[in-house]
């Protein structure tokens, strides 16, 4: 007689994996990744190779050597790890600071806890704040050296942040009129080029580009970002109201400091996020709160990775007492 | 068991830091070099043999019930002589180890010797047993200071030998917890394997 | 505006390739193995002892307790032997063999065409005679349905719901029942509303089916208490709780039964049985059954008698076919796989899928992303992730709390798990696990 | 093998451990009182010396307060032949990174910064802690300079002083620390002339 | 304003686990349970409140006066292992089985490093919250130990919380355990860096 | 996850439905090797009183497990701490505010503590009603 | 001098409101626990397995104090050295138990028990069992997912990839009796050890009736009663189509290894038989020829 193959229910499945899911992500980065090569040229690409393969290489020999179980490169989670901590670095960072974040993300906060899936912690952002802690000097300095082989047509993209620019004129204790007046923000130059800042933060309209796609594909949930994005909004704009002169405003706030990139890619991580939509919305106000606490109170001029690790640490309380509504409400059985 | 036995103890086979997980907080509050490790290994040590001795000389003098009393009294009594000393004779260390120095009175290695081995045991074997454990945790401290310190500034024993700064996270506070999570790995490998 | 439920779901594709095979007669077998354990509940008794001559409809077992049915017999023939048989699952039950000779019905059954919509009987002769015909449901748990329609005490139904979601992909039976016999299917209806003293029922058809929608709408004005309802295309729809709530806007709650809010719901075939065993005194032994797959060649609606060896079945339609590798008795989500070809069919058995081994195979599991898509998933609030977790750890207590008694074994969770994980594999198991705990203990 | 554990017992046996160890601790005090004062007294000393050209007075005997914005600031007198050559300010300020700074702020008697200690600071170790000497050669930029031409704030802030890198917030408050100091000192002259 | 800051610099600033190291061994021994992480943290709050207004007396009015602050450590043990002891008669004494569901909720509370650092802390320390530096006051003290304890118990209900979830995970057999709650509690640490200089 | 806390203990007495279940204390301490030394504040075995409602018989050494609502703890926590706490708060603050002396402040503060906990002890009978212990078979 | 008179004098004070405070716990908390229950704990494996019936090893300790007696107090992990070690320590007696070993009664590797069909489930005896018989022809034989050795906390049970069936390392093995609980197919069972390690036991669960169990597996018991006959200590009884041996009654003399027309019957730990040089792997794994 034939053999047959039997299994439990259900018996077909979804064409989602793991794999095409972080594949999708890696896709939807590309648009950024493709202005920061046009304004960085070489050092944004080799940033995002040197994260990606080390991110590959340490994963596979951790799993290969020490931990002994399958090896589960194949998945492209940690080569997209790699990607988002080279989007997360100043442009011309040198290569072994990325090495480096690598290292830490992907051997200290995915694999000692045992791999995808299992991390408490958002491993680009460790890596990326662990960077930032252990080499202030080189995570901060945002200028970046004219690319000599590639031609970049456009004037290159230097200087300090538009947040650290903001920060240490309000140190000085100017005000954000005399500020704005040294420099020249406006919004139409941020939303797609010229944010000066971290590989990934160049272009908002390529962020948002990814997040559309993002949405279409169904990869993730809007909740997170439009809570952060919101929250940000509504809180900074709180504070510009009160000192229009000491706190910028709105709009200004959010397309500045990585928000974007933090909140539609960094925020959203499957793993560090909690479950249900309640718990999401949460999170996200969490974040922005703390961002703008951090960005107008705190020391750093830009808050939103110290604010997404900050919650992800919330995650699992989030998701105890959050949970998803049950169908039916319970009733007395014996 | 011999007398060396009970002073090589502590070193790897109890090692109060990295096996029995005791002191947690001055292992990881006073190790941002070499030499703060041990400085308060060798403090907590001065701590441990004086009172170890003490304590098993008056063990048996001591109704039950105020035992622990008694012997934190006793304790409490010998860290503020550590401390007076420091103060007369090793000020800036004193003051680098700041609080941690009276934290000694709560630290569970102190008071556990006391209780598990002085009240038991003969004066010089407590003594010894105070020196052994004392010199294991210094070893402990001493190792994580140095490892923080390497990575950290890029010294040993403040012998510098890279230029700038190491890796800054390792001398603040995240990097001891994460350097302390893996040296406990690492040494509980080691030991493994040197016990068999 | 199709109605359906509000929380989770899933879309797979739907597959009805078998729908426009209309429904043919499956030729008579030659040994017929008649279970007595066809339906939810304890097995019926048999009646019959080797050597006995039966007919078409005759006892074969008796109901052995309050949950239980009649089997009948579904051949005419001499008995051969009553002895336990292995069932699809090589599970041995009590089982009637008949040696088949000709087709001889018994003269109380109705064999005509014609339609009878007068139901001259009273609610309490409805449900005797629906308990006397065997009758169980059709919709997959072959629950006895003369219980169904006897509310306990003290409940009182209001809603009557004809289940036509037919949500499952592949399955057409259903579908062509509504296209093929609708009038008796509204007739059946209405004995069922009779019975339970009620003045209006609906029938929920999924939108994926408009053909059988506007079928029954023909027949508007004669029925106008039975109202059609049109579903979204949404897997689960046609689970109990999903349908009352899409239809009715009520929850059923954690741990209680539809009639809890009353609410009454039965599948299309079961309404037909009932219609057949009410006015025709026809005993349920046959039904529609659908064999479909991808890798056969002609897709089939079958009418088909409970107890034909399944193996014969496959040999009808050309044989196995090399490439498949699985056999489903049941929709592709909830059915059930079939081990043993030696098998024979159920009363309930709604259809043969037969699948390949690339359409089935499930792939290796992976660690849990925490995506959070099977949450999203599920229609019942649950969070399989975390119960996949408890539940390989044995944490029963904590899997009390996260309600694992709720999950309706959908497999919306393990179909949309990225990371391939069996979810429901391990569910299923960890709710056997908690439900009899909770039933061993001491009732307050 | 211990004695029962009746209330008198209790009571005795901790009273007398009590009483025991409280007078050895007493003598211990007692023992190491002067060397721990002379300690102290040691390390305010060679702070003072280490910031002022060469005196032969004692100056923490000759310790005097001033108030400046309302903080209160110790000022050591140094004198050589009983000639006046400079003061040691202990100046403090809490716009540190991680809190109060203490300097010592040797000035010599026209004004001019002889040099700087730190006496105490919770700053970064890596970062802020360059202002010490011992770590880098910020606070050497300082020397020989005199507040009253040398903009006593980073360059970014449109000052004169070359900040540590990455740690604009320890130099500024360095910075801020000196001008308090040199502020008592203008004053000393002030209440001097 | 200041006490704000107060509590602000103590739960996250200052976090008494994540940056100054003490009372680590509950934190790493107690923080498998959100709930017990809970509780122990309004009776921590309790006990720090108490232990600190009495140090605080005893140190300024007893042994200032006397010139004998070297015997702070002595007697503050001394004291604080009392009031432990003592508020647990008391409890026992009034409500037995308050006393009882207290026991099997709670862990002991002993007196661990917490405890006796921020008693010792506030005499010792010139604190500075946005004003000038000075040694705290009574309320303050009281204050400051209120908030050290929020902060202790803010760090241990979030890892409570991450343990929780690590319980359900599989970690590495070598790291199960104390060290890798060593690594969650170092990113802990580096997320509340962060928050530097807020106050 | 659990909303209530289980613990195992031993029945050692039994009066009617009121069985005296001894626990052995459970503190991080259980593995630790100090474990004798830290547990100052408490003897290793406690006594628990807890009603039988199952109606279930026990033999005395028999295990079996004690329940309590999770919100029962919370509420002995709120009871004994959280509401002294803010009574000494609350009472520090507004006094010194007053211009009180410090330790007369703290005196009153001390001293209300004690009314409050004086209260309490009236009241003993209602508050055991609130945090009483359920007790279960333990299958094995 | 004043300095000491105030040290003296405070501390003392302070000492004597602790050992005031410190008299009234002690009346308060009087139940003390008995010193031996420490004792008795460190003589204990500590693994808490659970395998004596009680929640720890402590609680096990504890009643064993409290008892008096060790009667019907066993570590199975510990096993007799431990026991006297105990009753060494509490002036007890203890009664020899005889050591157990779990014996898997099930011969259905590969080549007896051809597969019929291919499990696609998650790899759990548990799960395979609730959804149908199993990959082979026997109903009650081995699923070979293993349930019993992840259940084993000694790591005394390991999946014979050649076999398909569990293996258990008598060495290893404690006789908790955790994979006994685990198999949803009752296969394992504890044995006495036996002397030497020597026992004689059916290898095989299956009640079905012979002709059926054979066409499933051709090492099945097919309750044909040789073993029954040949017993001269009347060890052995046939029912349900199976047969089982009482380990208490059987002699280790062998007749029945001999009789069994399928070798269903396995000896182990004996030495090879000298007239009939075993083919298979038989002086370690069993004489298992028919
Ligand atoms: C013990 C028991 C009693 C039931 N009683 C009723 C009932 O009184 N009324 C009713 O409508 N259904 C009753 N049911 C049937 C269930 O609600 C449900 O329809 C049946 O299990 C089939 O559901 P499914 O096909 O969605 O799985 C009962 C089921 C069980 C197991
Ligand atoms: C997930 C799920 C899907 C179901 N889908 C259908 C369906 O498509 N059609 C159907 O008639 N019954 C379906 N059922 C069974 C119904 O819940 C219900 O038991 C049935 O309609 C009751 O009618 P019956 O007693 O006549 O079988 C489904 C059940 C579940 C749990
Ligand atoms: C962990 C950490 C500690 C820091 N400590 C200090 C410090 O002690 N002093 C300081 O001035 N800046 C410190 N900083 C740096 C400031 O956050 C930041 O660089 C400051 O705004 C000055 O920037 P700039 O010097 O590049 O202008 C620290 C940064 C980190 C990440
Ligand atoms: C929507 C989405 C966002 C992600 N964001 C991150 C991220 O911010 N950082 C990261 O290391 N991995 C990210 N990943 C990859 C993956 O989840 C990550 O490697 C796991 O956290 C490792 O366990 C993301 C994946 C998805 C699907
Ligand atoms: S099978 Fe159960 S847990 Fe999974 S989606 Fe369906 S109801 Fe939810
Ligand atoms: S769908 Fe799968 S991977 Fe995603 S949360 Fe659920 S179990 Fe985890
Ligand atoms: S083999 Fe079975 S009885 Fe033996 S130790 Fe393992 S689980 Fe226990
Ligand atoms: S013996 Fe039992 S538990 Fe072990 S693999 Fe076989 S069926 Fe599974
Ligand atoms: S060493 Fe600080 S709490 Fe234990």
């Amino acid at each position: 007689m034939k053999r047959l193959l039997v299994s439990p229910s259900p018996h077909i499945h979804g064409d989602e994996s793991t794999g095409s899911l972080m594949r999708d992500v890696i896709i939807a980065l590309s648009p950024s990744l493709l202005v920061s090569i046009y304004f960085f040229g070489f050092s944004a690409i080799k940033l995002a190779l040197v994260g990606a393969l080390t991110c590959v290489a340490v994963e596979y020999l951790i799993q290969k050597y020490l931990m002994k179980t399958k090896v589960t490169i194949g998945d492209y989670s940690a080569a997209l790890t790699g990607v988002l901590l080279a989007l997360n670095l100043p442009p011309n960072a040198p290569w072994w600071i990325m090495f480096i974040g690598s290292v830490v993300a992907i051997g200290i906060a995915k694999m000692t806890f045992g791999g995808l899936g299992q991390n408490l912690f958002n491993p680009a952002l460790v890596g990326r704040v662990f960077l930032l802690i252990s080499f202030p000097v080189i995570m901060t300095d945002y200028t970046t050296i004219p690319d000599s082989w590639f031609r970049p047509g456009v004037d290159a993209v230097t200087g300090a942040t538009p947040l650290a620019i903001v920060k240490e004129g309000l140190a000085k204790g100017m005000t954000l009129t005399e500020i704005y007046g040294q420099n020249d923000f406006s919004y139409l130059e941020m939303l797609y080029t010229k944010i000066g800042g971290s590989v990934g933060e160049v272009s908002a309209l390529a962020l948002l580009l990814g997040f559309a796609y993002l949405l279409y594909r169904k990869v993730i949930k809007p909740h997170i970002p439009l809570a952060i994005i919101g929250t940000v909004m509504v809180f900074s704009g709180i504070l510009w109201l009160v000192n229009p002169e000491q706190y910028t405003d709105p709009v200004f706030s959010v397309l500045t400091g990585g928000v974007l990139l933090g909140s539609i890619f960094m925020a959203t991580d499957y793993v560090t996020s909690p479950m249900s939509n309640k718990g999401m919305i949460i999170y996200g106000i969490g974040i922005g709160v703390i961002t703008v606490l951090i960005r107008n109170f705190g020391a750093y001029p830009e808050g939103i990775s110290f604010a997404i690790l900050i919650m992800n640490s919330t995650v699992p309380l989030l998701n105890k007492y959050f949970k998803p509504v049950r169908f039916g409400k319970e009733v007395k059985h014996g | 068991m011999s007398r060396l036995s009970i002073i090589t103890k502590g070193i790897i086979k109890e090692n109060p830091t990295f096996v029995l997980l005791l002191g947690m907080c001055p292992t990881l509050g006073t190790t941002t070099s070499a030499i703060n490790g041990m400085g308060m290994g060798l403090a907590t040590t001065a701590v441990l043999f004086l009172s170890n001795m003490f304590i098993s000389l008056l063990a048996g003098l001591i109704p039950a019930k105020v035992r622990i009393p008694a012997y934190i009294v006793i304790i409490a009594s010998f860290v503020t002589l550590v401390q007076l000393v420091m103060q007369a004779y090793m000020s800036s260390l004193y003051e680098t180890l700041g609080l941690f120095i009276p934290l000694i009175v709560v630290n569970c290695i102190v008071l556990g010797r006391a209780e598990a081995f002085a009240s038991k045991n003969g004066v010089l074997d407590s003594g010894l047993d105070g020196i052994g454990m004392g010199l294991g945790f210094t070893c402990s401290l001493t190792l994580l200071g140095l490892v923080r310190e390497i990575l950290g500034s890029g010294s040993a024993f403040g012998y510098k030998f890279i230029d700038g700064d190491g890796i800054l996270i390792f001398v603040l506070a995240p990097g001891a917890f994460i350097a302390l999570g893996y040296l406990i790995v690492l040494f509980n490998k080691f030991r493994s394997k040197v016990l068999k | 505006m199709s109605r359906t439920f509000s929380k989770g779901g899933i879309h797979p594709n739907d597959s009805k390739i078998s729908e426009n095979a209309a429904i043919e007669q499956f030729p008579l077998p030659e040994t017929g193995y008649v279970s007595m354990a066809q339906h939810l509940g304890a097995p019926a008794e048999p009646v019959v002892s080797p050597g006995d001559t039966v007919k078409v409809g005759q006892l074969l077992g008796k109901p052995s307790g309050f949950i239980s049915a009649a089997v009948h017999s579904p051949f005419s023939g001499t008995v051969k032997s009553v002895e336990p048989y292995a069932d699809l699952a090589g599970n041995k039950v009590m089982t009637v063999v008949i040696e088949v000779n000709g087709d001889e019905w018994l003269d109380t059954i109705d064999r005509t065409d014609t339609i009878v919509r007068e139901i001259p009987y009273s609610s309490s002769e409805i449900v005797a005679r629906i308990a006397e015909c065997g009758i169980v449901g059709l919709g997959g748990a072959t629950f006895p349905t003369n219980v169904k329609l006897s509310p306990p005490p003290g409940k009182k139904a209001e809603y009557l719901i004809i289940n036509g979601a037919e949500c499952e992909p592949f399955l057409t039976s259903d579908y062509r029942l509504m296209l093929e016999m609708p009038e008796q299917l509204l007739v059946g209806t209405r004995i069922m509303m009779k019975a339970l003293g009620l003045e209006k029922a609906y029938i929920g058809i999924e939108d994926n089916k408009p053909a059988a929608i506007s079928k029954l709408g023909e027949f508007r004005d004669q029925y106008r208490d039975i109202e059609i309802v049109p579903l979204k295309k949404k897997y689960p729809q046609g689970g109990e709780k999903q349908l009352i709530k899409a239809v009715t806007g009520r929850e059923v709650p954690s741990m209680a039964l539809p009639i809890d809010v009353g609410a009454v719901v039965q599948n299309v075939g079961t309404a037909v049985a009932v219609y057949e065993a009410v006015q025709k005194n026809k005993p349920l032994f046959e039904g529609i059954v659908t064999i479909t797959g991808r890798c056969l060649p002609q897709q089939h609606n079958f009418r088909l008698r409970a107890g034909t060896m399944i193996s014969s079945i496959l040999e009808a339609v050309g044989g196995i076919p090399d490439e498949c590798m699985k056999i489903i008795s049941g929709g592709p989500m909830m059915g059930k796989a079939v081990s043993n070809l030696s098998a024979a069919t159920l009363k309930g058995t709604s259809s043969l899928l037969l699948m390949t081994e690339k359409e089935t195979k499930r792939t290796e599991e992976s660690n849990c992303i925490r995506c959070g898509k099977c949450v999203s998933a599920c229609p019942m609030g649950l969070e399989p992730y975390l119960l996949n977790k408890l539940g390989r750890r044995g944490m029963t207590d904590e899997l009390e709390q996260e309600h694992v008694y709720d999950c309706i074994e959908c497999g919306c969770c393990s179909y949309t798990c990225p990371a391939n994980i069996p979810l429901l594999d391990v569910i299923r198991n960890s709710k056997a696990a908690v439900m009899k705990i909770m039933r061993s203990r001491p009732k307050k | 093998m211990a004695k029962e554990s009746s209330f008198k017992n209790m009571v005795l046996t901790l009273t007398i451990v009590c009483l025991v160890t409280s007078a050895f601790l007493a003598v211990a005090y007692s023992v190491t009182k002067d060397p721990i004062e002379a300690a102290n007294k040691a390390k305010i000393n060679n702070a003072i010396a280490g910031v002022l050209p060469e005196f032969d007075n004692n100056p923490s005997d000759d310790v005097f307060m001033v108030e400046s914005e309302g903080k209160q600031i110790k000022v050591y007198p140094a004198s050589k032949d009983g000639k006046t050559v400079g003061y040691a300010v202990e100046s403090f300020t809490n716009k540190g990174f991680g809190g109060t700074i203490v300097l010592m702020v040797g000035f010599e008697a026209d004004g001019k910064i002889f040099n700087t200690s730190v006496i105490s600071h919770a700053e970064t170790p890596g970062l802020g802690d360059k202002m010490q000497q011992s770590k880098s050669d910020f606070s050497l930029q300082f020397n020989g300079k005199n507040p009253a031409d040398f903009n006593l704030s980073v360059k970014k802030d449109g000052g004169d002083v070359d900040a540590i890198t990455a740690s604009t917030i320890t130099s500024r408050a360095f910075c801020d620390a000196v001008a308090t100091a040199y502020k008592v000192f203008e004053k000393i002259k002030e209440d001097k002339k | 304003m200041e006490y704000i800051l107060i509590i602000i610099s103590a739960v996250f600033v200052n976090n008494i686990l994540l940056s100054q190291f003490l009372g680590i061994c509950p934190f790493l021994g107690v923080s498998n349970k959100v709930s017990t992480a809970v509780g122990m943290s309004g009776a921590v709050c309790f006990v720090m409140a108490v232990a600190t207004m009495l140090t605080y007396l005893l140190h300024y009015f007893i042994l200032v006066p006397l010139g004998i602050t070297f015997m702070q450590t002595v007697s503050f043990i001394v004291v604080i292992a009392s009031v432990v002891q003592m508020v647990e008669i008391i409890l026992k004494k009034i409500s037995p089985s308050l006393y009882q569901a207290l026991g099997i909720f709670l862990p002991l509370i002993t007196t661990n490093c917490a405890v006796l650092g921020v008693a010792i802390l506030v005499v010792s320390k010139e604190f500075s919250f946005g004003g000038e530096a000075h040694m705290l006051n009574l309320v303050e003290s009281v204050w400051y130990a209120v908030s050290t304890a929020l902060g202790f118990g803010l760090a241990m209900t979030l890892f409570a919380g991450l343990r929780e979830q690590l319980e359900l995970s599989s970690v590495p057999k070598d790291f199960r355990g104390v060290p890798i709650a060593l690594v969650t509690a170092g990113i802990l640490a580096m997320a509340f860096m962060g928050f530097a200089g807020l106050v | 996850m659990k909303d209530r806390i289980e613990h195992i203990g031993t029945v050692s007495e039994i009066n009617g439905n009121r069985i005296r279940v001894l626990l052995k204390s459970e503190s991080m301490c259980s593995s630790c090797h100090a474990r004798t030394v830290c547990e100052i504040s408490d003897s290793k075995i406690k006594a628990v009183d807890a009603i039988d409602r199952n109606g279930e018989s026990y033999v005395r050494g028999e295990t079996v497990m004690l329940v309590m609502k999770k919100s029962s703890g919370y509420k002995a926590v709120l009871i004994s701490y959280v509401i002294p706490l803010t009574i000494i708060l609350v009472l520090l603050l507004t006094l010194s505010g007053c211009g009180l002396d410090e330790p007369v402040a703290a005196l009153v503060s001390i001293l209300a503590v004690g009314m409050y906990y004086f209260f309490i002890y009236l009241f003993r009978n209602r508050i055991a009603g609130k945090t009483e212990f359920e007790i279960r078979k333990v299958i094995q | 001098m004043n300095t000491i008179i105030f040290t003296v004098v405070t501390l003392s004070l302070l000492g004597l409101l602790l050992a005031v405070v410190l008299y009234f716990v002690a009346q308060k908390f009087k139940v003390e626990e008995d010193p031996r229950i420490d004792e008795v704990e460190s003589c204990l494996p500590g693994a808490n397995c659970g395998g004596c019936g009680y929640a720890g090893c402590r609680a096990f300790a504890e009643s064993c104090v409290k008892a008096g007696n060790l009667d019907n107090n066993f570590c199975p992990v510990g096993g007799n050295a431990v026991m006297s070690r105990i009753a060494g320590k509490l002036g007890l007696e203890v009664k020899e138990k005889a050591p157990m070993v779990a014996v898997v009664r099930c011969s259905g590797n590969c080549d007896n028990r051809p597969k019929t069909s291919f499990y696609d489930g998650y790899s759990s005896c548990r799960i395979k069992a609730s959804l149908y018989t199993g990959d082979t022809g026997c109903s009650f034989g081995c699923l070979s997912e293993g349930d019993c050795v992840s259940a084993c906390s000694f790591g005394a049970i390991r999946m014979n990839p050649n076999t398909g069936l569990p293996e258990v390392d008598d060495d290893l093995c404690t006789a908790c009796g955790a994979c006994v609980k685990a198999c949803p197919r009752s296969i394992i069972e504890l044995r006495n050890k036996g002397p030497k390690n020597r026992r004689v036991y059916v290898a095989c669960s299956s009640k079905d009736k012979g002709a059926v169990a054979r066409k499933a597996c051709s090492a099945a018991c097919i309750g044909c009663r040789k073993c029954e006959k040949a017993c001269p200590f009347g060890a052995i009884t046939v029912e349900n189509n199976l047969a089982y041996i009482d380990f208490n009654k059987c002699r280790l003399c062998r007749k029945c290894v001999d009789e069994c027309p399928t070798g269903a019957i396995h000896a182990v730990n004996f030495p090879p038989k000298v007239s009939r040089p075993d083919t298979e792997a038989a002086a370690t794994e069993g004489v298992k020829e028919s």
